[in-house]
C-alpha cells in the first residue's frame, strides 16, 4: 500500500527527530551533562511513532525507563525532554525526574518509570479511569521484554480484560533486558502466546515497519473504543546501543548489531519507501534531516542556558497539605 | 487538638461508619468508586461496604481478582485521570504485594509529575485472630514514606470524619481500620463532620501523666486509666488518630504539661512509629521531661494463630498500667 | 482401567479420612474450638490424594490457606492437623499456625500460606534446592484459581520453565475465590492456556476423579525427574463449603452445589468404582468409614486434651541468634 | 564494639570486597548460589561478583528474568531445602516487588515452622544519583521487621567481614551497600575474619560528643569531625555496621560517656531507624544525657534526579557540623 504523502513526512521526520535527540544525548551523557545517565532507544523509533501516530493526543500513555522515543513522538518538544535530562528546571518534571521520568500528565504522558512493569499498570488504571468517566480514549501502557516476567504486568493484563478496559499494551521488544536475550529468561519464549492466554487479542509484529505498528494499533485502538477492550501487541525491535549509555557489553555480537542496522534500520527502511513511491525527493530529505538537527541543536543550547531547579524547593509538592494541619 | 463530643446521631458500628463516610462522599462525588475482592454480594470482609453496590451499582462498586499490585496500580492510574478510588485491599498484610505502587507510585508522583493523586488505601490491620500473615502492623512504614498519609482511627466516629476528609484530598491516604474494633458500636457525624488529618483526640483528661497512642491500644489504654485511678494516678489519654501527619502541637503541648508520658502501641516496638513521637518529643521538649518517655510496644516476633501467645506479644492492660507507673516514679 | 485393589483402598480411606476431618473440624470451628475459623476442603479430596499418591514421601510441597487435604494426604497424622488448628502446644507448628500455616518442613510439607500464590513460589524455590544439591526429587506448589490472578504464580511458573526445574504446579481449581466465580476475574477464562503462553506442558483436568489426578501428576513427576521442567495442572473440583466456616454467601446456588455432591463427588465415585470392580464389598466400605470415623475421634481427643503452648517462648525462634550478639 | 583496625591485605574496593568475602564463603560451602540480574556476564551492576560466574559456573551464578518476587521465592524454598542462596536484587528499591516474600515469609518461617532460612538479600542502597525509584532507603522498614537482620556497611573491610558472617548464619539477612561507595578502596580482613553483627565499629575516637551513625553519612560524619576539630571539637564516630540487630551495649555507652550525642543518618528522618536508636538510648541513659539526643536524616521526600536537590535533601558537612555544635551547647 501507498504511503500518505503528508503523513509519511511526518512519520519520517519524528523518527529522525527521536534519532538524533538519542545520538545527541548519548554524547552528552558521555560528556556528563546527564546526570544518573540514560537509555538509548536508537533502533526503536518506529515502534513509538508507529504507536503514536494511530493514536489521539489525548490519548494516555505511560511507560519505562527508556521512554525519550515515546515521549518525543507524544508530541513533548525536544527541549523541555532535553532539558528534563539535563535536570533543569525548565525540564517536563523540573528536573526532578530526568531520563527516566519524562512525563507530562496534563497532556496524557503518564510518565516513564524506573521500576520494570509499572508503566503497564498505570496506563491499566487510566484505562480504567477513561472507562470511569464514559469518555472515548485509550490508554497505552509500554513495557519491555524484560517487563514480559515481571508479575505486575499480568496482573495489570488479566484486570484490563475482564473489565473490558481501553487498553494497549505494546512490548516494545528490543530483545534485550540490560545484558539478558531474551529467548534466556521468557519461558515458552512467545510472548504474544502468554498474551493470547489471557485472553485479549494478541499479535507479535515487525515493530522495524512503523506502518505494521500504525496499523496495529489503529486497530486496537478502535476495538477498545468500540467497548472491546483491550488489545496486546509485541513489536520486535532493537537497540543499537548499549543497555545504558557507556555500556559495551559482550552479550551481542557486532555483526547482529551491524545486521540490524543495515537492513532493518525503520528510519531507513520507510525513507527508501517513500523515495521509491515519489512520496519524498532526495532533496527534501536532506532538508528534513537538516532541520531536524537544527531543532535537536536548539534542544541542547535551551537545555545548557536553563536554570538548575531551586533546591530550596526539595519539600514542595510531596503532598497537598489540604488533609490537615501540616507541621 | 480536638476534644469535641461527637454529636449523637445514630449508634452504627465501625465498619458502618466507614459505610455513612463512603455513601455520603459517593454522592456529592461521582468519581468516587472502590474496587477491591468480594465487595458486590459480601460487602467486603468486614461488611464495610455492604449495601453499597447495590445502592450504587457495580460501576462503583467492582470486584476484583486477588491482584493487589494491579489494585493499586489501578487506583493509581484512574486517580492519575481524575477519578477518587478507594482501594479495599482487605487486610493490610496484603499490601505487601503491592508495594512498589504504594510507595514508588502513588506516593512519588505528586511531586515528580505534579499531579494529584487521590487515592485511598483501605485495609483492616492490628493484632487480632489469623497468625502471622493476618496481624502485620505496617503503619510505621507507611508514615516513612513521603506522601503517604496515614489513618488509624478508633472509633465510629473517627473512622468517619476521617474517611470524609480523605475522600475530599487530592493526596494518597493509607485508612487503617483494627479488625477487633469492626463491631464496637458508636455515635457518629453527620454530612458535614469531617475530620482533619493531623488532629489527636483527647479520649480522656487526666492530670497525672499522659498516654499517647492510637488504634485498638487507646481500648486497652482505656482500662489501664480505669485501674490506675482505683491508685489513685488520673492518666490522660491521647489518640493520634492519623500518624502522618502527626500532631505535634497536641504531642509538644501534652509531654510540656505533663513532663511524665508513655507511647503505645501494638507493632513490634523495634523501629515503631512510637520511637518517632518519643524521640522527636525528648528532642523539642526535653527540659519539660520529669524522666524519660516511656515506650510500650509490641514484641519483636511474628503472630501467632495461638490466641494467647498473639495476646501476650502485645501491649496488655496491666503492661500500660506499670508503664505509667514508672512515669510517675520520676 | 481397574484400580489395584490394595492401592484403590488406600486412596478412598485418605479420602474419606480427609472428609471426615473436614467435616467434624467445621463442626468444631463452629463451636468455638479453631482460632481464626478455617477453610474447608470438602469435596476437593481427589486433588489432594490424586497428586500425593503420585508423590514420593521425600517430594516436597507448598500450599495455601485451604490445605487440611494437602497436609493429611502427605502424609501428616489427623491427631497433630488437628492439634495445630486448635492451637495446640502438640501441633504441627506448635500452635503458632493454626489452619492456615500446617507444615512440617523436614518431611517436605513446606507449609499452607496466609498469602494468596505465596505456596507456588516457595515450592518452586524448594524445586531449585532440590535441582542445585542434585537430588532426584519433585516439588509441588498448590494454588488455587484466584490465585492465577496473582502476579507472583506467573513469576514463579517462568522460573521453573527458563532453569527446568523439577516443579509441578497444581491449581486446586474449585472455581470460586471467596465469594468470586473464576469466569468473572480470569481473563480469557481458560487457565491451563495461561500456562502454555508460559511454556510448559499443561492441562485441565477432572480433578474429581482421583485417578486422573494421580495419572497426570505421575507423568508431570517423571518428566521432572527425567529433566524435562516443570508441568502445570488445572485440576477442575469444586468445594461444598463456604469459603470459611460460617459462610453462607448467594453467589452460588444450592442446586449447583447438589449437582456437584450427587454427581460428581469423588469419594461416591471412587468408592463406587472399586464397589463395581470388585476391589471392595459394602462390608469392608462401612468398616473403613467407621474406623475413619474412629481416627478422628482420637484426633479431636488429642487435640483437646493437649496442652496450650506456653506463653512465655512467643519470642523463641524469632533468629538463630548466630549472626552476633542478641540482646 | 570493636576497633580493631583491618589487617594489610591488600586494598580492594568495597564491591570487591563484596566477591572477596562471597568467593571465600562459595569455596566453603558448596550450597551457597547467587541468583540475579545480569550477573554472569556483566558481574552485576556494581561489579559486585564479577568474575564469580567463570570461576564457579552458572549452576552457582544465575542470570535471573526480571521477577524479584519470584527471585526472593526462588531464595526461601531453596533456603528451607538446604541452601544458602544470595539473592541479588541489584537496588533495594526493587524489593519493593518482593515484600511479601520477604516480610511476610523468608522473615517469619523458623518462627512459625522452626526452620531455618538462610537466605542473604543483597542490594544497593542509599541516595545517590538515579532519583525517586533508585534511591529509597529501606532499612527501617527492614530493620523494624522480626526476623529480618540489616547490615549496612561503609567500608571494604566490614563488607567482607560480614558478608562471611551472613553466609554462615542460618538466618535472612537483608545485605545494603551503598551506591557512592562501590568505588571506595580499603584493607579487608583475611579468611578468618568475620565480624559479628550488632557489633559497632569505633570509627574515630573523641572526647567531647558522639556521632552514631552507619553507611555512607559515616564518610560525612568523618568530614564534619575534620571541620569540628579546626573548632576545638573532638567528636566520636561510631558506625553501627547493623541496624538489626543493634550493638546496643555500645550506643548506652557512648550515651552514658559523652551525654551529647548526635545519631544521623540519610533515611527520610520521620520514622527512620535514627528514631528507634534516639528514643531507646534516651529511655534508657536518660539520667546521663546533657540534652536531648540530636537527629539529623533526609527530607520527608521522594528524591530528585536533579544532583543538586538530591544532594540538599540529606545531611550535609554542615548540618551535623551544626547538630554537633548544638549538643556542645547543652
Ligand atoms: C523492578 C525492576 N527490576 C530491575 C530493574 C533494573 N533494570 C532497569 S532496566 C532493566 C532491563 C529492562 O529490560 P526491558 O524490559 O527489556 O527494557 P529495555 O531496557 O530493553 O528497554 C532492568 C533489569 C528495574 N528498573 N526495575
Ligand atoms: C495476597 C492475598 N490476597 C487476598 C487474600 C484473601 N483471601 C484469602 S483466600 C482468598 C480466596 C482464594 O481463592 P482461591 O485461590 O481460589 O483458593 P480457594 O479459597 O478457593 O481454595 C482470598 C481472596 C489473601 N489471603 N492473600
Ligand atoms: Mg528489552
Ligand atoms: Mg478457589
Amino acid at each position: 500500500m501507498t504511503t500518505d504523502k503528508t503523513w509519511g513526512k511526518k512519520i519520517l521526520r519524528d523518527m529522525l527527530l527521536i534519532r538524533n535527540f538519542e545520538e545527541t544525548a548519548d554524547k552528552l551523557t558521555l560528556r556528563g551533562k546527564v546526570p544518573g545517565g540514560m537509555h538509548n532507544s536508537s533502533g526503536q523509533e518506529a515502534v513509538a511513532v508507529g504507536v503514536m501516530s494511530a493514536l489521539d493526543p489525548k490519548d494516555v500513555i505511560a511507560t519505562t525507563h527508556r521512554s525519550h522515543h515515546h515521549t518525543i513522538a507524544k508530541g513533548m518538544p525536544v527541549d523541555i525532554v532535553m532539558a528534563e535530562l539535563f535536570t533543569k528546571a525548565t525540564g517536563c518534571s523540573g528536573g526532578r525526574g530526568a531520563s527516566m521520568h519524562l512525563a507530562d500528565v496534563e497532556n496524557g504522558h503518564f510518565g516513564g518509570n524506573g521500576i520494570v512493569g509499572a508503566g503497564v499498570g498505570i496506563a491499566m488504571g487510566a484505562a480504567m479511569g477513561i472507562k470511569q468517566m464514559g469518555h472515548k480514549k485509550v490508554a497505552v501502557g509500554f513495557v519491555g521484554d524484560g517487563g514480559m516476567n515481571t508479575g505486575r504486568t499480568w496482573e495489570a493484563v488479566n484486570m484490563a480484560v475482564i473489565y473490558k478496559l481501553p487498553f494497549i499494551l505494546i512490548v516494545d521488544n528490543n530483545q534485550y533486558a540490560v545484558e539478558t536475550f531474551v529467548e534466556r529468561v521468557t519461558g515458552g519464549n512467545d510472548i504474544a502466546k502468554r498474551g493470547a492466554g489471557f485472553g485479549l487479542p494478541s499479535y507479535t509484529i515487525d515493530g522495524q515497519d512503523v506502518e505494521e505498528v500504525h496499523r496495529y494499533t489503529k486497530e486496537a485502538r478502535e476495538r477498545a473504543l468500540a467497548g472491546e477492550g483491550p488489545s496486546f501487541i509485541n513489536a520486535l525491535t532493537y537497540r543499537y546501543y548499549g543497555h545504558n549509555v557507556g555500556e559495551k557489553g559482550q552479550y551481542r555480537t557486532q555483526e547482529e548489531i551491524a545486521d540490524w542496522r543495515s537492513h532493518r534500520d525503520p528510519i531507513d527502511r520507510f525513507s527508501a519507501k517513500l523515495i521509491s513511491e515519489g512520496a519524498l525527493s532526495q532533496g527534501e530529505y536532506e532538508e528534513m534531516i537538516a532541520s531536524v538537527a537544527k531543532e535537536i541543536e536548539a534542544a541542547v543550547d535551551f537545555a545548557e542556558k536553563s536554570p538548575l531547579p531551586d533546591v530550596s524547593t526539595i519539600l514542595d509538592g510531596v503532598d497537598s497539605g489540604l488533609l490537615g494541619v501540616r507541621k | 487538638m480536638s476534644t469535641t463530643t461527637p454529636t449523637a446521631q445514630q449508634n452504627p458500628t465501625y465498619s458502618e461508619a466507614f459505610q455513612s463516610g463512603v455513601r455520603e462522599e459517593m454522592k456529592r462525588n461521582e468519581h468516587i468508586f472502590i474496587l477491591g475482592t468480594d465487595l458486590v454480594e459480601r460487602g467486603g470482609h468486614f461488611a464495610q461496604v455492604k449495601g453499597i453496590a447495590q445502592e450504587f451499582g457495580q460501576d462503583r462498586v467492582k470486584d476484583s481478582p486477588i491482584s493487589e499490585a494491579a489494585m493499586v496500580a489501578a487506583g493509581l492510574g484512574s486517580a492519575m485521570y481524575g477519578c477518587h478510588p478507594i482501594i479495599d485491599l482487605n487486610f493490610i498484610d496484603f499490601s505487601l504485594g503491592a508495594m512498589d505502587e504504594i510507595v514508588n507510585q502513588a506516593a512519588k508522583i505528586r511531586f515528580m509529575f505534579n499531579r494529584p493523586v487521590p487515592i485511598v488505601i483501605r485495609a483492616t490491620s492490628g493484632v487480632a485472630l489469623g497468625g502471622a500473615h493476618h496481624c502485620n502492623s505496617l503503619e510505621s512504614l507507611f508514615a516513612h514514606t513521603a506522601g503517604l498519609s496515614v489513618a488509624v482511627p478508633s472509633r465510629a466516629y473517627d473512622v468517619k470524619g476521617l474517611i470524609k476528609t480523605a475522600l475530599r484530598t487530592p493526596d494518597p491516604v493509607v485508612f487503617l481500620m483494627h479488625k477487633k474494633l469492626s463491631g464496637v458500636r458508636g455515635e457518629i457525624g453527620d454530612e458535614n463532620t469531617l475530620i482533619p488529618f493531623g488532629s489527636a483526640n483527647v479520649v480522656k483528661a487526666g492530670k497525672d501523666a499522659a498516654i499517647i497512642t492510637y488504634g485498638y491500644t487507646t481500648v486497652t489504654a482505656q482500662k489501664a486509666a480505669q485501674t490506675l485511678a482505683e491508685q489513685g494516678i488520673d492518666v490522660e489519654i491521647i489518640d493520634l488518630r492519623t500518624l502522618y501527619p502527626l500532631d505535634t502541637d497536641t504531642i509538644n503541648e501534652t509531654v510540656q504539661r505533663f513532663g511524665r508520658v508513655v507511647v503505645a502501641d501494638e507493632a513490634p516496638m523495634f523501629g515503631s512509629i512510637t520511637a518517632e513521637i518519643a524521640a522527636t518529643a525528648s528532642e523539642a521538649n526535653f527540659k519539660y521531661l520529669k524522666g524519660p518517655i516511656v515506650r510500650i510496644g509490641g514484641a519483636r516476633a511474628p503472630l501467632s494463630a495461638n490466641p494467647q501467645m498473639s495476646e501476650a506479644a502485645i501491649p496488655s492492660v496491666a503492661g500500660i498500667v506499670d508503664a505509667v507507673k514508672k512515669v510517675m516514679s520520676y
